[in-house]
């Protein structure tokens, strides 16, 4: 049994478990260099970053893990994304993502049958249309009102927008500075994470869902003034003449 | 609002009405969207539509491979038919609902009708103002319907990966601050209600409106009652005591209603004269006027 | 940084690699194809554990493992063991060991300086407001299982009770009498003690407080262990009714 020389420095005994089941050959392919381990600043501070985001109950940000390893902020995000990369070539169950602002750990998509069968309890639960429908425009629109809210969907939202506070996902970010002085809000880091975004800045781009100009030419003819049987070209040189 | 405990449309007493609706809308019955909240799924008070830009859309795009046909006649019927089958609870979302049907009949008139020269210009750009914004509101609601579809992919896709959460080990926990340094039980108390409380009752900013008493069933019985004995009248006439909008907007849904029950006449001496309104009907048809209208609640 | 080929099979792309710009095409392949998972059932296996370890947050035996990726104990032992063995090799910041009698993820001991730098100075020193909201519903509700807690918070909550039970702050109290004899939480003298209360009914009173549909529903639910697959067959159906 060949047992890989740990390359962590001062490494205590590994794991507690010695395995003659498996072919140890297999693990010459996997050992890295294990010439210099510890005088590279950049392995150190990879292997630090693993151990802290591995501890960690939220997305960590970019920036409080460069303090820890006192490394510039380009640096620990090119090791976060070198260390996503080593886990998606390793073909690994676990991910290593930007979510919500921060870097975790998170099972794989590939192996959602399994954890889904383990974690039996308390699974997040569905948003209906009417609150995925709210979300978007706080989302597009943040920051802002209740009142802007319920004017967009053409009917009073208070509801659905108090849900969606209660389950986190949105929040109060300020003061309107109108004299009603209304409540604006904005999306939380909660909602990045349920839709995993590194931010809402990653949401694909409202404009990417500007009706089609097959619907746009439905409702325009549908609701136009003028009815010409059969709308033809002729109605809508009359509609463009008086408009 | 939901119409989860409503009969189907084809037990609907306003069978005239019905036939159409249900022809145009073979969906509503069964419905194509979850209508109550499934085990589990966020407790958000589920409307089979959310608002009456949602019901435009879904009647002008429902069928998209018929877009080009679709009826301006049938989908004002259709929605008139909707909104007549809604439990509209709150004065709020009633007025929306009631002010876009307004803005559709009139748009259905304009068609039937021959444009009148000597119509005020002001009436005129305002109405065509109204037209352009009620289709760029629609707009803006199909743009963030297809966003939230978006949305639940995003969703979907990343809930099929839970991120770890187990936190320190039992050794460095010594080492993080205390917690609950700073809270004080009010907090938790507050914290509690905040997560825990029900809604509020969905309530109605009265303060500026007294209360309206917007029912179309209503106005319905009252014309049922009065008509009759006043033989032709205008609808002027009918309205005059009525300042609110919506007030109006429900009176003008009752002689359409009574009118496609064929309980009434109505005459037009031309564009944009005043509509003259006939009682025809004889008694035995009353009882059938009156259980054709749900009620709106005011 | 080269993208290396995901070799988790059918996956679809991680989030923090989909830096493209969002286009139609990329919302088609949310469907995973679960029928081939993979090729080699002892690769499957390894990474189903890593994804269902990863997750945990308790040491997971080696025969609730076994059960779940339906192969023999030993079979597990050994793959659990090669994990180890791998992560080692590698020069992970975390290890993969078997402790409390079971396997878990932890940070690298060599890591423990960045780890206790990051317990210092890493975290908040309160409460977010999810935490917060967790803790009173156990401390009004108790005694509560996890389930419930999740229940009324719309989303799991299993981390946060983790956090609250390592402070010291919940406990177990109690089991279930129903099927699923579910662990009930409740507070403990710690939590007593940090806010100045003799018991835990010296918090202050609810008032006229009328409770939301969600927390009726979930402490009127009885306890079931298997109500997690029922409910979420059936927004899956849903979902599909409403696509």
């Amino acid at each position: 049994m060949h047992h890989p020389e740990d390359p962590n420095p001062t490494a205590p005994e590994g794991p507690a478990f010695d395995d003659t089941a498996f072919d140890d050959t297999a693990f010459d392919d996997t050992v890295i260099d294990l010439t210099e381990p510890s005088t590279d600043p950049l392995t150190e501070a990879s292997r630090a970053i693993e151990a802290i985001v591995m501890v960690a109950t939220d997305p960590i940000p970019e920036q409080l893990l460069a303090q820890l390893v006192e490394l510039p902020v380009v640096t620990v995000r090119a090791i976060c994304a070198d260390l996503a990369n080593q886990y998606l070539a390793e073909g690994r169950g676990f991910q290593f993502v930007e979510v919500a602002g921060g870097w975790r750990y998170q099972s794989h998509p590939a192996q959602a049958p399994y954890v889904e069968r383990f974690a039996l309890e308390g699974q997040t639960a569905r948003l209906s249309g009417a609150a995925l429908e709210t979300l978007a425009i706080v989302a597009y629109k943040q920051p802002i009102s209740r009142g802007q809210v319920s004017a967009i969907r053409g009917v009073n939202a208070d509801g659905v927008l108090r849900t969606l506070e209660q389950r986190g996902y949105i929040c109060e970010v300020g003061r309107d500075d109108g004299p009603g002085q209304a409540i604006l809000l904005g999306t939380t880091d909660i909602f990045c994470e349920r839709l995993g975004l590194g931010s809402p800045d990653d949401l694909p781009a409202l404009g990417d869902f500007v009706p089609s100009a097959a619907v746009v030419e439905a409702l325009e003819q549908t609701l136009r003034v003028d009815d010409h049987p059969g709308g033809d070209a002729d109605a809508s040189a009359d509609h463009a003449a008086e408009a | 609002m939901s119409f989860v405990d409503d009969p189907p449309i084809a037990a609907d007493p306003a069978a005239g009405v019905a036939t159409q609706v249900d022809a145009a809308r073979p969906d509503l019955v069964t419905g194509d969207r979850p209508a109550s909240a499934s085990q589990g799924t966020v407790q958000v008070r589920t409307e089979a539509f959310e608002g009456p830009f949602d019901l435009l859309l879904h009647l002008i795009l429902k069928d998209e491979v018929d877009l080009y046909e679709v009826n301006l006649s049938t989908i004002v019927d259709a929605y008139l038919a909707e909104v007549e089958r809604m439990d509209l609870c709150d004065l709020e979302s009633a007025t929306e609902f009631l002010l876009i049907a307004a803005t559709l009949v009139e748009l259905k008139c304009r068609r039937l009708l021959p444009v009148d020269d000597s119509v005020d210009l002001d009436e005129e750009l305002g109405f065509w103002e109204e037209r352009d914004l009620l289709l760029s509101r629609l707009l803006e609601c199909k743009t963030f319907k297809d966003a939230a579809k978006v949305f639940e992919q995003l969703a979907e896709r990343a809930a099929l990966s839970a991120p770890r959460r187990a936190g320190m080990e039992e050794r460095f926990l010594d080492l993080t601050p205390d917690l609950l340094s700073g809270v004080k039980p009010e907090m938790l108390r507050r914290a509690f209600l905040r997560v825990a409380s029900a809604k509020p009752e969905p309530t109605v900013d009265l303060f500026h409106v007294t209360a309206v008493k917007a029912s179309v069933s209503d106005a319905i019985a009252e014309f049922v009652r009065d008509l009759p004995a006043k033989g032709r009248v205008t609808f002027r006439t009918l309205t005059s005591g009525h300042t609110e909008r919506v007030e109006v907007v429900v009176r003008f849904l009752a002689v359409l209603e009574l009118f496609k029950q064929g309980m009434i006449e109505i005459e037009q001496p031309g564009a944009f004269g005043d509509l003259t309104v006939e009682w025809i009907a004889g008694e035995s048809d009353v009882n059938d006027a009156l259980a054709g209208a749900d009620l709106y609640e005011g």
